[in-house]
């Protein structure tokens, strides 16, 4: 075994070092690595950056404009992106659409749509779950019915993320309520601003507008917005959470977010002593540590055991558990870590503008915020009891 | 032994949950919350008027209670309703005062407490992280009087309070145990300037920055001979008060994930009926008997006539109370699902208040450290 | 609220310690402190003493024989016992069998069979478990079919405990194999020198011998040995259960286990320090210490919810899981404490004569032993899976 | 990056597992835990043959391997196995000769060793609970040789050993880090009495004192100069060892915890069919996955050029497994119900060795600090 980079993928790692020392613009850090708020602009103008380097698609071939990596210089990438604090990339054009019609779409559409991905002209959200159907899929009760050449969509999406930036959704769809729960599902793509759309706001308990839900009455879509076959959307689906799970544990993340942790914690004192020295404190911190150290090369393992690239299966689940673990007791200690100031909720502190009216030691003014916005991670994108499930299930054969 | 609440703290408990329940929906919350003053001040006087401050104090301070498990039915009540009034400062400041060097020369203001003026304890400073002796601010002599100059960190309904109790440094190191004194700084007196905030748990708080403020001789409530005591009687306060307040949060949120449990349905079936989510339940329901029994022991304590062994339970309430409401909290949020995550759902306030509640007076760290701390010294006694 | 006993109450409690130092042979009491094998002559000597005090059968009301006692004097009691390091009493026959008796035996059999619990003549063991049926108790097989005037018994019982130092055995026997699976079971006192019964140990992973599987093969029973009705076992047996559990909780062992444990912690050193002063290891006894400390107040609330008398419903799960918890994480620390000391297994230093062939610190010889042993708690008595269950369907309606 | 074996190491395993699959039933190891010696003559003589011993050696030592993924792959598949014999003398020990001041001077006891000579490192001492720098034994220069005294704990297959290499100090303050020597000691030497035990996971054991040993000048196998790293190097091997081992147990007791859940059934349906059980097994899963993983570091710094690096990543894969191993075990045994707690059921002899691995060369607790500490100098350093 030999866990060091090789040549090839060291040379990989410095370019892509290179690449965010001279093109990340240093605000966007700062707002990342002090937990401040991304405007949609902020977002737009990373992709742009990236999209200008051919960096924004990592998971396309390069026929349609994606770099041609495999899972480890994905990772690297990744890895060091959020090392480097560069935004995230907004995945719902780019790493959960894309994918999906470059396997299913037909050529028209992909000459279409997959272009508009990269330069911006679309900002893509997704409409998979619904009030009644959060873990359960099967179970979704938005219609589309074939009226000539348009479907006729009713229904309600919800937890649409930063679908009140997006002007278009994919969205599972019941084309035949006969059939199966599983079957009968068919994948569409929906313009926002068709009449009968109404994107509203859901505001999360720290106060934040990142999700929507998305009404659709009468919607009206023409039907070459199908991807792939009627009723195959069950199975587009599938393929496309896959997709949604190859940065699933987010190292990068909570390698980033450890370190922003280690330094308040050597900023803040208690008892005279860097809160660092404390060692209860250290404690905690040290197992998420060795956690994380455990993690990366777990993470690594199983990038290494998808030959020239795919998606894991799942040890996927693996890697959403235990990397929403860590990165939300890193935001936990980091809450336990500004003390009382973890209190304080200055709106305008969550800002490039107004981050000089924040008050206690520096990184407090996300920390409450963050720790509870990020409670989310073990429950989007198939909740970590679902991922146990399929685990018992396909690794364990219980 | 003896299990029951006296027929005055039921009484007062009835009145105040059914109060709550009718006039205190969570939407009047968000809105006080949202205001200047960050609490709902007709709610306030209703408080007042159904005597829960006064409970809160002894009689020897013009109250009708005071005891450990007053003070635990008022926070219970408090805690069930996610009540943002201030009521911590009234308990915590009127339990000072009653022990001052000069009890007498306090009247005035006690009556004034116990009708509802907003009062603050302003000792937590920043790089204290709940130590209870780390005191920067300091006092100086000066013409008869006292020249007061520090910073206090994120203190309750801070911005709003009619007078600060506020601890500072005669002599000594910063976290020396000796040389504290307590003082009185009446709302308006020059030099004190507030910087007012809004709190992500709802209310408000401020961090209040002395400037060569000029107290007279009459301002001090208790000198270093017996500041240590009274400020350690305080701290005892306002930690129990916080965990019976989070006895009741825990109460509400592990219904209301009961409730969701035996109603949601998902594949089919309740998501009560999934075994793994059951089981997770009754470690809720465990964690909160557990947390009663911690507060029933540190209420007694709190009465009780050995100060060790009061802060020695009542660490040990809190440091229950620091992780039992994390774990309510997270669970709760996390059995929910994303329901549990948005602002409407009233669960998602409950989550907050029973995290940051291990934001004041101390956290499970350092309440575990204090545990061990006192258990030794208790020891060393036998 | 008032946590302090009533003069009545310190009272009782006075004179059991007066008994217990008068009456607790020394030489039991130290084989209980350090953990060291009793014999069967040392329990049968401790049930003689408190049988002449006449504090034997707690349970039992005085007409047959016991003290009277309410559930609060049975919790003083039971705590200071196990503060003195008392054996404890086997429960077999005087907490279980003979609460039955008194309340489904007939006359005859109650005047036969309590006063020798009582007097040692007897020594109960429990059948109840099966092979194919541990926490499942509706799906046991031995069967007993009427043939004239006796049961004739076939099967097999399992986890017998101390079967080995019996002469009876209280038996769950099917009487109706047509009945539902909770139906047809009746309940049988059996006599282990009747032919067809072979006991036969089972050795646990300590090593010890204390839990056996009883053969049954064409064992005739008189008939007369049947309590309560035919098929009227399974009421009996909820009945037993409940009693079962009023001590579940076992807080007088874990005061004891936890005192055990600080001495332990005190004498052993690491860098220079006793152990106790070690940060981690003192966080993690302060963690126990404080749980002991809520569970002693959680069992006195729910005696105190038991008004006069009986055993508690389904608090006595909350009970019977935290207390083994408790239990079973004091004897981790125990086992921690001693290092490495924990490895050696020497069997002669668990009995009096050979402790002085123990190596390491004093408490050295049975931490691991006991540690390992007693992961039982968790299982028998009905596993804190199956509590779980209960706690959730009777408390929380799930 | 690389996460395969190379042929040399996968062809290793496969003979070793499939040698002790065929010869080593766990009646046969139990039986051999049972003997005045504490592991079976004839498997140990059969493991040297396959290769293992020399595995564990670099081939400046005359080994054939000695890195840290050959030191992995023997262990775990000791572990997978519940070797009891005695490799990780062999591996502690040959490690150590291999670095000695005169490597060379130790060919001959090198030969014996890779040829299956017992031998153990005696270094751990009562109270010294696992701190590397404890070392209460002394030496003194005597006529040109050393006088040696003092009490060694624990030390496996100590009864056995042909030879034991001893930490003694030779100036300084019992837990000083400099003053340190390691002296060979050849069974048979005066003044050396064995006190030889069985152990509670198989095996045996000796706790050996040294009473005026007196030994030749070149029984001297590292002089303070180099002792110390020397004896980190050591150590360090052999928490690699055990982790390396544990992992092999955990898969395992984790492979029956799996097969048991499928096929033991009670009311009416396989027990792994209940949804609490699934998640917990999924949760031992993810435990052994993530030691897989603290192994593959703690391997991969055995083999780098950063002594600090390797005892962080060596502190962090034992705090992982000391935590994993125990948490299989107790959940193994668990999960079987009674049947788990036997000892006819080869289960809760892995249960067994898992958690008594964390009582050798070092428990979580202590590995925990190790890690902060040693975290804390690379950052300084940096």
């Amino acid at each position: 075994m030999d866990l060091r980079l090789s040549p090839d993928e060291s040379a990989f790692r410095d370019a892509v070092r290179a690449f965010l020392r001279d093109e990340l613009p240093p605000e966007l850090a700062t707002k990342v690595r002090q937990g401040l708020r991304l405007t949609r602009d902020d977002m737009a103008r990373w992709h742009a950056i990236l999209h200008a380097r051919g960096w924004l698609a990592s998971h396309w071939p390069r026929e349609w404009g994606g770099p041609g990596w495999g899972p480890v210089q994905r990772f690297i990438f990744e890895n060091e992106c959020a090392l480097a604090g560069a935004p995230r990339i907004v995945p719902f054009g780019v790493n959960m659409l894309g994918p999906v019609l470059i396997k299913y779409g037909s050529e028209p559409q992909k000459r279409h749509w997959l272009p508009r991905i990269l330069d911006g002209s679309d900002w893509w959200c997704q409409g998979y779950s619904e009030p009644g159907a959060g873990s359960d899929l099967a179970s979704l009760k938005t219609t589309a019915v074939r009226d000539g050449d348009h479907y006729v969509v009713n229904g309600q999406k919800t937890w649409t993320t930063l679908g009140h930036y997006a002007n278009r959704m994919f969205c599972l769809v019941r084309t035949d309520r006969n059939a199966k729960p599983q079957e009968g599902i068919s994948f569409l793509l929906i313009d926002l601003d068709s009449p009968g759309v109404e994107v509203r706001p859901i505001i999360t308990l720290d106060g934040e507008h990142e999700v929507n839900e998305v009404f659709l009455t009468d919607v009206r879509v023409p039907a070459d917005r199908l991807v792939g076959a009627e009723n195959q959307g069950w199975t587009i689906a599938k393929y496309l959470l896959t997709y949604e799970r190859t940065n699933i544990a987010g190292i990068g993340f909570s390698v980033a977010g450890l370190e922003r942790l280690k330094v308040i914690a050597r900023a803040v004192h208690k008892g005279g002593r860097p809160l660092i020295e404390d060692p209860l404190f250290a404690a905690r911190l040290a197992r998420v540590e060795i956690e994380l150290e455990n993690l990366k090369t777990t993470n690594l393992r199983v990038l290494a055991a998808v030959a020239g690239g795919g998606a894991p299966g799942p040890q996927s689940s693996l890697l959403k558990i235990l990397g929403t673990q860590v990165r939300q007791e890193i935001l936990s200690l980091t809450r336990r870590a500004v003390g009382p100031y973890a209190l304080p909720w200055i709106e305008a502190a969550l800002t490039l503008e107004g981050a000089d009216q924040a008050v206690g030691p520096a990184g407090a003014a996300s920390a409450a915020a963050q720790y509870f916005n990020y409670r989310k991670l073990s429950i989007f994108g198939g909740s970590n009891e679902i991922q146990k499930n399929i685990v018992a299930k396909t690794v364990l054969g219980l | 032994m003896d299990f029951s609440l006296t027929d005055d703290q039921r009484m007062l408990a009835d009145s105040l949950d059914r109060y709550l329940a009718q006039r205190y929906p969570i939407d009047r919350r968000h809105a006080a919350a949202a205001t200047p003053q960050g609490y709902d001040v007709d709610l306030w006087a209703g408080l007042v008027e159904l005597g829960a401050v006064p409970a809160l104090l002894p009689e020897s301070a013009g109250g009708l209670g005071g005891g450990g498990f007053d003070i635990a039915t008022v926070f219970e009540s408090a805690g069930r309703a996610l009540v943002i009034e201030p009521l911590l400062g009234a308990a915590v400041v009127g339990q000072m005062l009653a022990r001052a060097d000069a009890p007498q020369a306090w009247a005035a203001w006690l009556e004034r407490l116990a009708a509802g003026a907003v009062v603050a304890l302003a000792h937590e400073e920043p790089d204290a992280h709940y130590e209870p002796t780390h005191v920067a601010t300091t006092a100086q002599h000066d013409a008869g009087g006292w020249v007061l100059d520090g910073h206090k960190a994120v203190v309750p309904h801070g911005g709003q309070a009619e007078g600060w109790l506020v601890s500072a440094r005669l002599s000594g190191a910063v976290r020396d145990a000796e040389g504290i004194a307590l003082f009185w700084v009446p709302r308006g007196t020059p030099g004190v300037s507030v910087r007012t905030y809004p709190r992500i748990d709802g209310g408000g708080a401020a961090d209040v920055t002395l400037t060569a403020v000029r107290v007279p001789a009459d301002a001090l409530v208790a000198g270093p001979a017996r500041a240590r005591q009274v400020l350690a009687h305080g701290l005892a306060c306002g930690a129990l008060a916080l965990c019976a307040e989070a006895l009741g949060a825990m109460e509400v949120a592990l219904r209301m994930t009961r409730d969701y449990l035996q109603t949601r349905r998902q594949f089919g079936r309740p998501i009560g009926s999934f075994q793994a989510l059951q089981h997770r339940a009754v470690d809720l329901w465990m964690a909160v008997e557990q947390s009663r029994s911690a507060v029933i022991n540190a209420a007694a304590a709190f009465d009780g006539d050995d100060p060790l062994e009061r802060d020695r339970l009542i660490a040990a309430a809190k440091a229950t109370i620091g992780r039992a409401g994390t774990q309510v909290a997270e669970e709760s949020i996390q059995l929910h699902g994303g329901i549990g995550m948005t602002w409407e759902l009233p669960l998602s306030h409950y989550a907050k208040r029973l995290v940051m509640i291990d934001h004041e007076f101390g956290d499970e760290d350092h309440h575990l450290a204090r545990f061990i701390a006192l258990s030794r010294e208790r020891e060393a006694r036998a």
